[in-house]
């Protein structure tokens, strides 16, 4: 199994569950993030005080899949996400080593 | 053609400013010659006072809550400084020419002799009898609050979408070439429906300005949700309000506040404001039952944002006949309107697929519209003297006259609102860069954030 | 027997619905005919105008914040649609005959004679002498404030649990068998309790409803609270306000609009009413001053919910005591009320285990109780000549009065309360399920949520 | 040498509670004797009733919205407490002795026989013409509101970082030596600057608390941000507002409650108040522009915070002059309001550096003390015989005059702050902890959160 | 070391924690989330429009234990935060490379 | 690829991320968490309620970096996040399997 976490762009976000859940992707976990990169911030006033914000609002889209589908999962983000423009986030893999499914206690890819 | 916006939005304030410095140097204050034939009383200017605060309270925080609850987080305070920003403008063009363009004497308007509100007496009422017994200034200002609010009214229509620099010029072009000039024929000394001055075309009833105020608004709105066209992914995306318990505030304000509106119409602490002050709270809520009621058949559940909207549309729809309808007929207005609108925000929208955000043309165009008609049906010269009978009395002509003064109210704001927008798209542009709608009005036209938890 | 909850629930809304529009169909408003022996007063009739509509400002959005920063979030809308749904149910309530049972003439209650405010005057004063310088229809839409607000307290005892429509109906029945019937015995002509008529059986001062409102809703509350049960996990689980800002805000409009309340009471702008405003204000801050010293002393740290329940106990307990004391009698009744309400609301509470969620108890019901009391002992004549004389100034009669109002005003709380209570639990059922109950009034009861930040 | 400072803050709570107790026990309230020579105007009670109520509003909520939306959201109970322990702590003291040292007869200030209200009638005037038709108490307690806010204004030079004993014992000592005093000699009898009396020193204008109210808040503050230093992590660390909604709806109120405030001191229903309603609402639209058309010139955007910072800026200079200009000279000193106190709030401050935190100074102190000044340019006798001509009709003696009370203010403000401060400093300490500053007002001085979301 | 994370219902995150803390687990880390899975949504309304709101607010928490612990964390999770309700939410566990305490610079298992 | 996450105390994210800035970490992802450990909470009091809060907020800051750029990584916000007191927080390190940028679709260390 892998944990596949998207960093992306806020108005994505139900596009990008939509393609998931067409790709057989049962489940999600999302999280508000803030994202400092390429893509540029904003600058702020009040009175006499002046901020720049570097920080831009994403959100970051966890899903556990089995190792046969995160190719397929990696593709329906990278066309769900993209506009193209900088700052459409990053897709990070990571190996899990146990999953399990609290209200059964199943384990391993039935836990999914 | 025009170069650069930016700096052209940077000299009309400045040229607005200078103007006004101008107006301010120029024209010493004076106070105006007194004469004897007069009588002022506290009681009454006590509670046109209160009337005036309470319907500026309206607008600000009042209307700036109800809408900015309604609109997405991103916008929040671009929404609120577009009530603000009437509270501002409106002020100073009321004071450059405004009052005089709607209150002066003349047919179709009032002329420019009262500019920089010259010859308007804190010391004396008005030359004309639209108030008798309070100082002409105070009658000037208790207006200036209704000035406010309509165009107030009208950015719900736009929410989420416009560039403030074309709101605030839209918004000031609107109030001279629609609202001074419908406030003339409705209530201005000399206006072609003012009704019981004998001199009038058609003599309709609209006692605190189901015209002047609600469909002259609404029915911009929708023009202008029609001319702008839809904001960005809607209505795709979800866009729920961001914080109704905002709108809910707002309602609440609104509410308490529109005695001031209905009841400071009277221009009096007489008997006819208790009336129209009594019309108004039964008609809230029998329009906000109405609403609630008609969602909990339809949908299973009666909703906050329901009874609040239900609760303005009754508002809007008295507002025309509270002083002259008593409180059955207050509660019979209040249940149809609450209805009614109810089916305009729902299905007449969704039907229609125009993106009036915050429903301004369906709550106050509609509501306005109603409230308008029904006046002609249930006014009574037993509550108001100086008022009309409608077809329930008899008098089936004071329905019509009402119909005809609907017609032009929306014939006027349709064609001003078309021809402004026409311009301005052709000049500056009305809408932000679609970029710009994504982040947000806050960010983009204001340099802020309305929350930072 | 009642198979489906749901289809009732609508079918009532519909029939009220119906009930209002027959009675607005069936009956054409009219305006009395006139009378010569009374005089008008525009001073006066500001006063009351603005007093009714700062009584409304409390309940919404006054009480509707206060009580809603109390809840946790999922259950915002849903505790601000109990302030709203009696802005509009009781409005309709007593439009229909609550007010006609409120202040007709008549012993234990007024009858019908004035439903659907037929005989009630926009342009005379009441027949009864209420109020002598403005318009019936002024007294009767300013009680009607009065009417909103005391159930909509009630609220606050079983805030996140109750469904909304057997709230909606539980109170429509309390105002009719509770506090119509109590604000006649205490303010009604031939009320038992109406000091000062001479027909009365025991002559209670109760100036703007230390018994009427407070105690009456405060009793109530426990009630319910003890009737309904506990919220799921209290006290195990932490559910702290979701947002004091929000208490805060309603608090301070609860302090405003209060003047309204108790300055209004006097019915016409006087020197009594300058009296009760001060008295209000004075009585307000040593309260506040008195519970958060408490807290200080008891906990280490004086804080912001401490002191506006301080202030809250405080208007509460200077109401009935208001048109009849000075502003030393206020500081005293203030800081007791503070001191006695804090341990209402802490150690009393704990004690018992009660879940009186928003302390609508501890605070109206206990306050109501010491300020009904106090009233009995610090009323003196010199204030008010038309009051009575108290304990301190030689009438131990007076406290004693006072006492018997007391105990029949609880009495008749708790036993209607509890009456209508147990016959919808047996019918549609009072609480939310469990699930609904975890997922939050807002989604479950309405369909919405508060914030989408 | 002071051993435990907790100990001695909670003795102080007792001990000033139990004070209370004491006045309240000796002396029984008694009405004043009557007297024929007067007669109270309904009207006019109505208009003070009802600007009392919204000046206590303009505190809360409006300021401790407009303040509390300024802060960081660990701070927002912590700020708006300030302003709540206002509203109670200054209502004792004025009841104490506050109002008699205020406006008791006497030059330098009034003395101690009105102490606990001993004498303020209820049912009569003021016995030195303050205010001729309404009872003296309404007087007190409409003067009340006006020592309220004062202080309350203060805060915002040291939000986020005084602890609150300190302050609350600050304030109240503040209010003692430096507003009683103050008030005193600018409207008491026999003040030194009182105009018309004919016994001042030097007859300044000050309609409605420039110098008074906000000159000396404004200018305590300066000194209170220069000694108390910086907040932690100023000006490198981002402190942005946390909620500037609340900013809004705190200014919106502000606005509405400050018709209270100007109009309501003309303490009668008339044309005075009229004219100075009406110059009061021209000024503010014109600072809100001039300001926000400043910011789009420089930064490039007007800001919601520019917009509401302005017309505040304008609500600030007009009021001295709100009864003595007619609305060309309102606009003009809005105009020039605004544009100075843009610069004030933002080059000044950075220029020195200080941490003014909500500009208290910027806003107040260089607002009111243009608004003095401009009073002495634009004051009319037209406008007010009562009041005096202005530089620009001829007497540029006035404007000295203006200039004169403007200094006095000054060095009382500074000194009494400083002298009050430095005894505090070397006793119980002035500031919360670095830790306690880093978590946060609320939860170290309060116990409390603002938001659980 | 393992790093747990442990997506579950809000009002069980007391149990939860109680539950950990007594096995011994002395830190954790906890974040608001949205899942999306078998667990339905609900409606909302706001005059003509209707949304489905998919997710469903969840915390997030994460434990980073040693290799012993993992079992008994695990175990605690599933006893404390399980009602046997559609939601109940799972359990992921990844290997961890590394963990440092900031203020002393420890690393391993003493950092924890 | 190492996943580098940090959990630190608020007011010092501004100081983190410049440093990390300078030594070449080029983004970042930021989520508001909530931290139960040897810090202390505070109490809170409501009327007659009182309640102990035990989670202290916190900011994770999580990083994609190189093999090679981790320890600079690691030492940098060692020395920016540290105040020396109890509750300056924790690093974790994780594998990362695979790494993709969404605009282009580059993978490995070109996505970062
Ligand atoms: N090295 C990194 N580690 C963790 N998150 C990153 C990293 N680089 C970028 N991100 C996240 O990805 C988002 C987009 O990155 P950015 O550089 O702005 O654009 P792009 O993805 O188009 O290259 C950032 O806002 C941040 O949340
Ligand atoms: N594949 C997945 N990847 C990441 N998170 C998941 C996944 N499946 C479920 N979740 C999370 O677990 C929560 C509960 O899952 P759900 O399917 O509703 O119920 P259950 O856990 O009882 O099977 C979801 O709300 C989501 O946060
Ligand atoms: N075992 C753990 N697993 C996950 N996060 C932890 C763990 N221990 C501590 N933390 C996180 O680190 C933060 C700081 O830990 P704490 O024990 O308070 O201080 P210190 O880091 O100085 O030892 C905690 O608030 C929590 O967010």
């Amino acid at each position: 199994m892998k944990k596949i976490e998207a960093i992306v762009r806020h108005f994505k976000l139900e596009e990008v569950k939509s393609g998931l859940s067409e790709v057989g992707v049962q489940g999600m976990t999302v999280t508000e993030v803030r994202g400092f990169g390429r893509q540029k911030g904003h600058k702020e006033q009040y009175r006499g005080a002046e901020y720049t914000v570097d920080f831009v609002p994403k959100v970051k889209i966890e899903i556990v899949v089995a190792d046969d589908r995160v190719r397929d999962a990696i593709d329906t983000i990278l066309r769900t996400a993209r506009t193209g423009q900088i700052g459409d986030g990053k897709i990070f893999v990571t190996d899990l080593a146990e999953a399990v499914r609290i209200r059964t206690g199943e384990t391993g890819e039935d836990a999914l | 053609m025009i170069r650069s916006t930016r700096s052209i939005e940077r000299l009309l304030g400045a040229v607005i400013a200078a103007t006004l410095m101008a107006g301010c140097a120029l024209a010493q204050d004076t106070a105006s010659t007194s004469s004897p034939a007069f009588k002022l009383d506290s009681g009454d200017i006590a509670w046109m006072l209160t009337s005036s605060a309470l319907v500026l309270m309206m607008t600000g925080p009042g209307l700036a809550l109800f809408y900015s609850g309604l609109v997405r987080r991103k916008n929040v305070l671009g929404t609120m400084m577009q009530s603000f920003a009437m509270m501002v403008l409106i002020t100073l063009q009321w004071f450059l020419f405004g009052y005089s363009i709607a209150f002066h004497e003349g047919s179709g308007w009032g002329g420019l002799s009262w500019m920089f509100l010259g010859g308007v007496s804190p010391a004396q009422p008005d030359p004309y009898g639209y108030a008798a017994t309070i100082p002409h200034q105070l009658w000037m200002v208790y207006q200036l609050m209704f000035a406010i609010i309509t165009p107030a009214l009208v950015t719900g229509a736009f929410a989420e979408r416009m560039k403030f620099s074309a709101m605030a010029i839209f918004l000031l072009a609107w109030s001279t070439v629609v609202y001074d000039p419908l406030a003339h024929w409705v209530w201005g000394k000399g206006g072609w429906f003012r009704n019981g001055d004998g001199q009038e075309l058609v003599g309709a009833l609209d006692f605190a300005g189901g015209t002047v105020v609600h469909i002259s608004s609404g029915v911009s709105a929708l023009v202008c949700a029609l001319f702008l066209g839809k904001r960005r992914g809607y209505p795709r995306e979800a866009m729920p309000p961001h914080n109704l318990t905002y709108s809910f505030i707002g309602a609440a304000l609104l509410w308490v506040g529109w005695f001031g509106f209905n009841a400071g119409s009277a221009v009096a602490a007489s008997g006819l404001a208790v009336s129209a002050f009594v019309a108004t709270h039964f008609a809230t809520a029998a329009a906000a039952l109405s609403w609630a009621v008609m969602e909990w058949l339809q949908r299973g559940k009666p909703s906050v944002l329901g009874g609040i909207s239900g609760a303005v549309a009754g508002l809007v729809a008295i507002t025309p006949a509270s002083g002259f309808v008593g409180p059955r007929a207050a509660v019979a207005i209040g249940l149809v309107a609450g209805a009614v609108c109810f089916f305009a925000c729902t299905s007449l929208k969704n039907r229609f697929g125009y993106d009036d955000s915050l429903d301004a043309f369906g709550v106050h165009g509609i509501g306005g519209t109603v409230g308008a008609l029904l006046t002609g049906v249930f006014a009574s010269k037993w509550v108001n003297p100086a008022g009309a009978d409608g077809l329930l009395h008899g008098n089936a002509r004071q329905l019509l006259n009402q119909a005809v003064a609907v017609v032009a109210t929306w014939a006027l704001a349709a064609a001003g609102t078309l021809i402004i927008l026409a311009i301005l798209k052709a000049t500056i542009g009305l809408r932000v860069s679609e970029e710009d709608e994504i982040e947000g009005l806050d960010v983009t036209q204001h340099g802020e954030v309305g929350y930072n938890f």
